[in-house]
């Protein structure tokens, strides 16, 4: 199978669901790239190059936007109410802070507040998270936030197999869904079938399997958690390693069945501590798997600070192979 | 423009039925009947009408707080907006938007809206998608004289202006937001002129006459719909009621409510319209009233009797599918 | 002592802040009210009446603002570096949507990002949470969304005797601190102190003290799961409740205090599940309390959808006593 | 207005270190000595100077994601700043901030800011602490021609209209916004109208002649110290780099740069018109550059150097004060 990085995967899935269903369109800031200036248009394809191409191809569907995030978010959100499959581009996630309202309030309301007789079937893509000394406003998770909002489904691939298959869902799916892009992932390669396929949500990825402890991890911390998990084989550890996918809906099944066969849990997420994922998935498995538990629930997790610049305050910051290594460590003492 | 008959017949009908709707709506909650909050739009009928009478269902409105002219103007059920109001079941909305979320996508209402100005940048989603599919239909929002210095609702006016799309933005001026004066609120003199700078033309109107605003939105409508991207129309006439049943409206000045009601009622200046030219006969228009009253007093009755809802509708309705197989995404005891 | 409503509290520290210290100042819509009209400007004082009379004692340090709230926030936030110490007030907390960068990604993070080199003691009030029949847009907490972001203090008062001292603690304080009002609770009334008093940050408050469950609730749930706790004293059954007071600083010692003695966790808050404060808490205790834990630590929220509007379907979408009781049985079952 | 030999010797000389630092920051990157993302300034010099001309240290600016120059020309540290974006925990913001997050509070510079039309609410709320104080000092906003399509920018214009404070709004169009051109985003066909239509005077200046923008600033100010409300500058001036290191620049039409730094340097324009004046001789000048290029080469020297962070610095700096005894509102394995 074709080697291909997530930034490609992605591209490649909104290529073909472009190609296949004429009502999807994509918006944002430079989707196109050099509009009204002396250059070519489309010669851009977004500040991350995600979506080259496709202006040339697809002009009338691929529409740059001046700065104005709200309007963006509500332009994706009356497209789908009519009928269109909007995937819109939000730069990066930490830009959700000018636009929260057109997605909490309102496209993730629609269909609730108007009694289930609407359909909001539009997607928001945004680039997310750590890693690139990119410091406090450009460097936030933010997924865990949007999570905790009713109405929205929030996707969180963690490689470019994933990505493609989970945006291809995204874009078919009927409710409004959050699309996101851990950003240090974008050059990342893995094996990419160049077909289209989708991956259901609310299904989680059994990354690892194994019998001493669980760990749950979420985007760009798969990786990390995996390359613990393969370390500590080693010493004979062997731990199941899930990865949600999907934050909304979860796999709960997946996640408690692990834990009711290992008695140990270890969640792992970028983002800082409170109301966050690392809780939740402990809270879920607090109550629903108590009687298997045989340790302390450990959350790794970005201290509750904002992101740093400097890289090594930023590797500090973002858990990393030891400290998730000393986690599951820590439940088997 | 001339008007035909039928439209006049169904314009006043409307303009009645929103009067009947909202008067009768103050007394039941003055009664304790309708939770909530509710904002009434009561003196302010010839705006959604004559806006609405060059619209079919296929083109699109967005509603503020202020809702029920709007949604009535564009044809939503009656009866069924009665019931949402009083919380049943059986109400448009199923008894959970309630007042500031009345909509029918089916009939191009995109909704009622509790966020002031969340409904501009939605407008320009609808509009896009009709300048994508060359489909002739325009999307029209309405906005307050408050709502104008929202962030979002500049966004979406330069944004349609931009991307050259169908959206109408209608301003309803009836001088306050809350209790807070238009002249205090619009640091500019000329909100007409400042709307305009963002590079659209707006046709003002007396919002007490019918013909005024018909007209005026004829230009407006036509020119959006002729492919010459967004344009406004802006409409002054005061509110009869106060923001919110039970303001005291210690903002009005000396006589203004009841030279609201004497001198600027769209009901009472269309009749002399129609006095003058003969277009509608006394006796049709006292038919209509009688009908309208009777529409009304109906609703009220059924609206009392409706189902109620029961707790376990509470969850559904907010996706259309969410995860499976015991995949759930809430836990709570 | 006096009694006074939550409502009154809160205004009586307000003008006594304002009468303390020059540098505070309230700005808002219509926090004076009837700005640019014929009324007298001054007589609203917002419109759930917690300003009341100050601009009539201090019209330049009573801002009224256009329907702004990036404005608002951003107003306070940069009068506050600059040594001031405002309060500003958005109307509900669902509003955190058009205002949310403001508060996140600017107030919260200046300090760190300039390297502890500012300070920016603003205070931002709203209303927050359900009861109201206020559906989807004007009922949701929002407290526990803005818990998870570093830089800032989140305060949310259960009674009007915490809700002064707190407030008052809020101004003085040299960070960024967001005050949550349950709106329900504004004419509820306690033993209010006529003269100035402080309730530091990160203090719970231990509302009933007892030996078998710990029961952790917040804002607007404290009452009722005291009404639970007193009913199920009959029983037999005592418990700790412990109120926060403040979600960030999180009073952690006292829950695990508590948790150490009474073996079994019920935590009780109003907004939906995923990534909420009952998650926080129950993942908090079920790492640093784990060995005490005897029963599966179980969470009183409402269910991952919106805020429904008919008063049937909101009295079940809220916690009440009945859920709080049936999980501190499940905890001794 | 004629201006002092001295400031004209201090405005050459900010000018110059602007040009130093930024093409010497240029080179680092390229070296990969400084991480994260970097917007250089190059080109735009004559606006922040000639504009900071006019204000002393208690008058505040706050700046944009391009941010370099505006910081320079209000005073701050240059050694300081070489650091920060070297990462240093020497750095003006101890490593936490970065380029995009300059900032030196007690020489007024309230912070460049990553958020896109963040600054210009905060800017408002340094203004209206100065109306409050009535101490006479201006609050300068910069925004760029992709900003001022911002919802939060617009607000603040109408903001600081209605409460009339001296926020000076500078308006720097470098043509582009990323990748896409002004005649693009900025819908309508003229920025200055749809500026001035918010209710305050508008100043415009060729950004390449320091004496024109000097002028213009000089009125806008002036408007604002006065206490007549809010003033605007609009200059014109492009930038000399791509949008970040690295961008291809595909939006430039030929030549388009080579003209730039030929015919529109301010620092040649300036040396001109000193050639004409005679002012300032050719030797003065001189000796200012070789101070520059000496202090510039200095502060890389200083900045390679300097003090790495640790990581128990990351944590610092969040809050002044966060909770006590014991309470902690973090944890994580
Ligand atoms: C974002 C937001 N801010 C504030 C409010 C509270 N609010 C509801 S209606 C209203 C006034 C709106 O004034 P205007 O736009 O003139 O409409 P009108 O009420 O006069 O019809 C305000 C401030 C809100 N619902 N949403
Ligand atoms: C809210 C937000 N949206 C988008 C971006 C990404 N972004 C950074 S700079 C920029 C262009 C800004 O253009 P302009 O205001 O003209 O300033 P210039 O870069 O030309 O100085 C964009 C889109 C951002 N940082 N913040
Ligand atoms: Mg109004
Ligand atoms: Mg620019």
């Amino acid at each position: 199978m074709p080697e291909k990085t997530m930034r490609d995967a992605i591209n490649e899935a909104l290529h073909q669901a472009m190609e296949q269903d004429e009502s999807v369109f994509v918006i944002g800031e430079d989707v196109a790239g050099c509009n009204g200036s002396a250059g070519d248009v489309g010669s851009v394809g977004g500040v991350f190059g995600v979506t080259t191409g496709i202006y040339n191809r697809w002009p009338d569907r691929c529409v740059d936007t001046p700065i104005s995030e709200s309007a963006i978010v509500g332009a994706a959100a009356g497209a789908a109410l009519v009928g269109m499959r909007p995937v819109a581009e939000i730069m990066f996630a930490d830009f959700i802070g000018v636009c929260m309202d057109q997605i909490v309030n309102q496209m993730a309301k629609f269909r609730y507040m108007f009694g289930g007789k609407s359909r909001c079937p539009a997607v928001i893509r945004f680039s997310a998270g750590g890693g690139f000394s990119a410091a406090g406003q450009h460097s936030q998770a933010m997924y865990q936030v949007m999570t905790s909002f009713p109405g929205l489904k929030v996707v969180v691939p963690s490689n470019a197999y994933d990505a493609k298959g989970l945006l291809l869902t995204a874009i078919q799916d009927d409710d409004p869904v959050l699309f996101f892009e851990p950003k240090v992932l974008y050059q990342e390669t893995a094996e990419v079938p160049d077909e289209m396929y989708t991956i259901p949500f609310g299904q989680a990825n059994f990354v690892r399997e194994g019998d001493d402890v669980t760990v749950v991890a979420f985007g760009q911390m798969v990786p990390k958690a995996a390359a613990a998990i393969d370390a500590l084989a080693a010493e004979g550890i062997s731990c199941d390693l899930i990865d949600p996918r999907t934050t909304s809906p979860l796999d709960e099944n997946a996640i408690l069945e692990s834990v009711q066969a290992t008695g140990r849990l270890v969640v792992v997420d970028e983002a800082p501590p409170r109301c966050g994922l690392t809780a939740d998935i402990a809270g879920l498995a607090a109550d629903r798997a108590f009687s298997s538990l045989t340790a302390p629930i450990k959350q790794v997790c970005a201290p509750h600070s904002p992101t740093p610049f400097s890289p090594e305050l930023e590797a500090a910051y973002l858990p990393d192979a030891d400290k998730i290594t000393a986690a599951i460590k820590a439940t088997l003492a | 423009m001339s008007i035909s008959k039928e439209t006049l017949l169904h314009s006043y009908r409307s303009m009645k039925t929103i009067r009947e709707f909202e008067e009768r709506v103050h007394a039941e909650i003055m009664n304790g009947q309708i939770p909530g909050f509710t904002h009434l739009y009561t003196g302010q009928e010839a705006n959604a009408v004559a806006v609405c009478a060059h619209l079919d269902e296929s083109d699109t409105i967005i509603s503020t707080h202020r809702g029920h002219g709007h949604c009535i103007a564009k044809g939503a059920d009656v009866s069924g907006m009665m019931k949402e109001l009083f919380g049943s079941s059986d109400g448009l909305c199923k008894g959970k938007g309630g007042s500031m979320h009345v909509a029918d996508i089916d009939k191009g209402i995109l909704g009622a809206n509790g966020i002031v100005a969340g409904g501009p940048p939605i407008s320009v989603g609808s509009a896009l998608a009709a300048k994508i599919r060359k489909n002739g239909k325009v999307a029209v929002s309405f906005s307050g004289d408050g709502s104008v210095n929202q962030g979002t609702c500049f966004e979406a006016m330069n944004m349609a202006v931009v991307l050259q799309v169908p959206a109408v933005f209608v301003i309803e001026n009836n001088y306050y937001s809350e209790h807070t004066h238009i002249d205090y609120a619009v640091g500019c003199n000329d909100l007409k002129a400042r709307t305009e700078a963002f590079g659209f033309p707006v046709f003002v109107a007396d919002g007490a006459d019918f013909f005024a605003v018909h007209e005026a939105a004829g230009k407006a409508i036509a020119h959006a719909r002729a492919g010459n991207g967004p344009a406004g129309v802006f409409a002054e006439q005061g509110r009869y009621h106060g923001h919110f049943v039970g303001d005291p409206q210690a903002y009005r000045g000396e006589g203004e409510l009841d030279d609201l009601r004497e001198n600027h009622d769209p009901l009472k200046v269309f009749r002399q319209h129609m006095a003058t030219s003969g277009d509608l006969s006394e006796a049709e228009l006292d038919a209509i009233d009688a009908e309208v009253m009777a529409e009304i007093e109906q609703s009220v009755v059924d609206a009392k009797a409706a189902a109620r809802p029961t707790p376990e509708q509470v969850t559904a309705d907010v996706y259309i599918q969410y995860g499976a197989n015991g995949v759930r995404g809430t836990y709570h005891a």
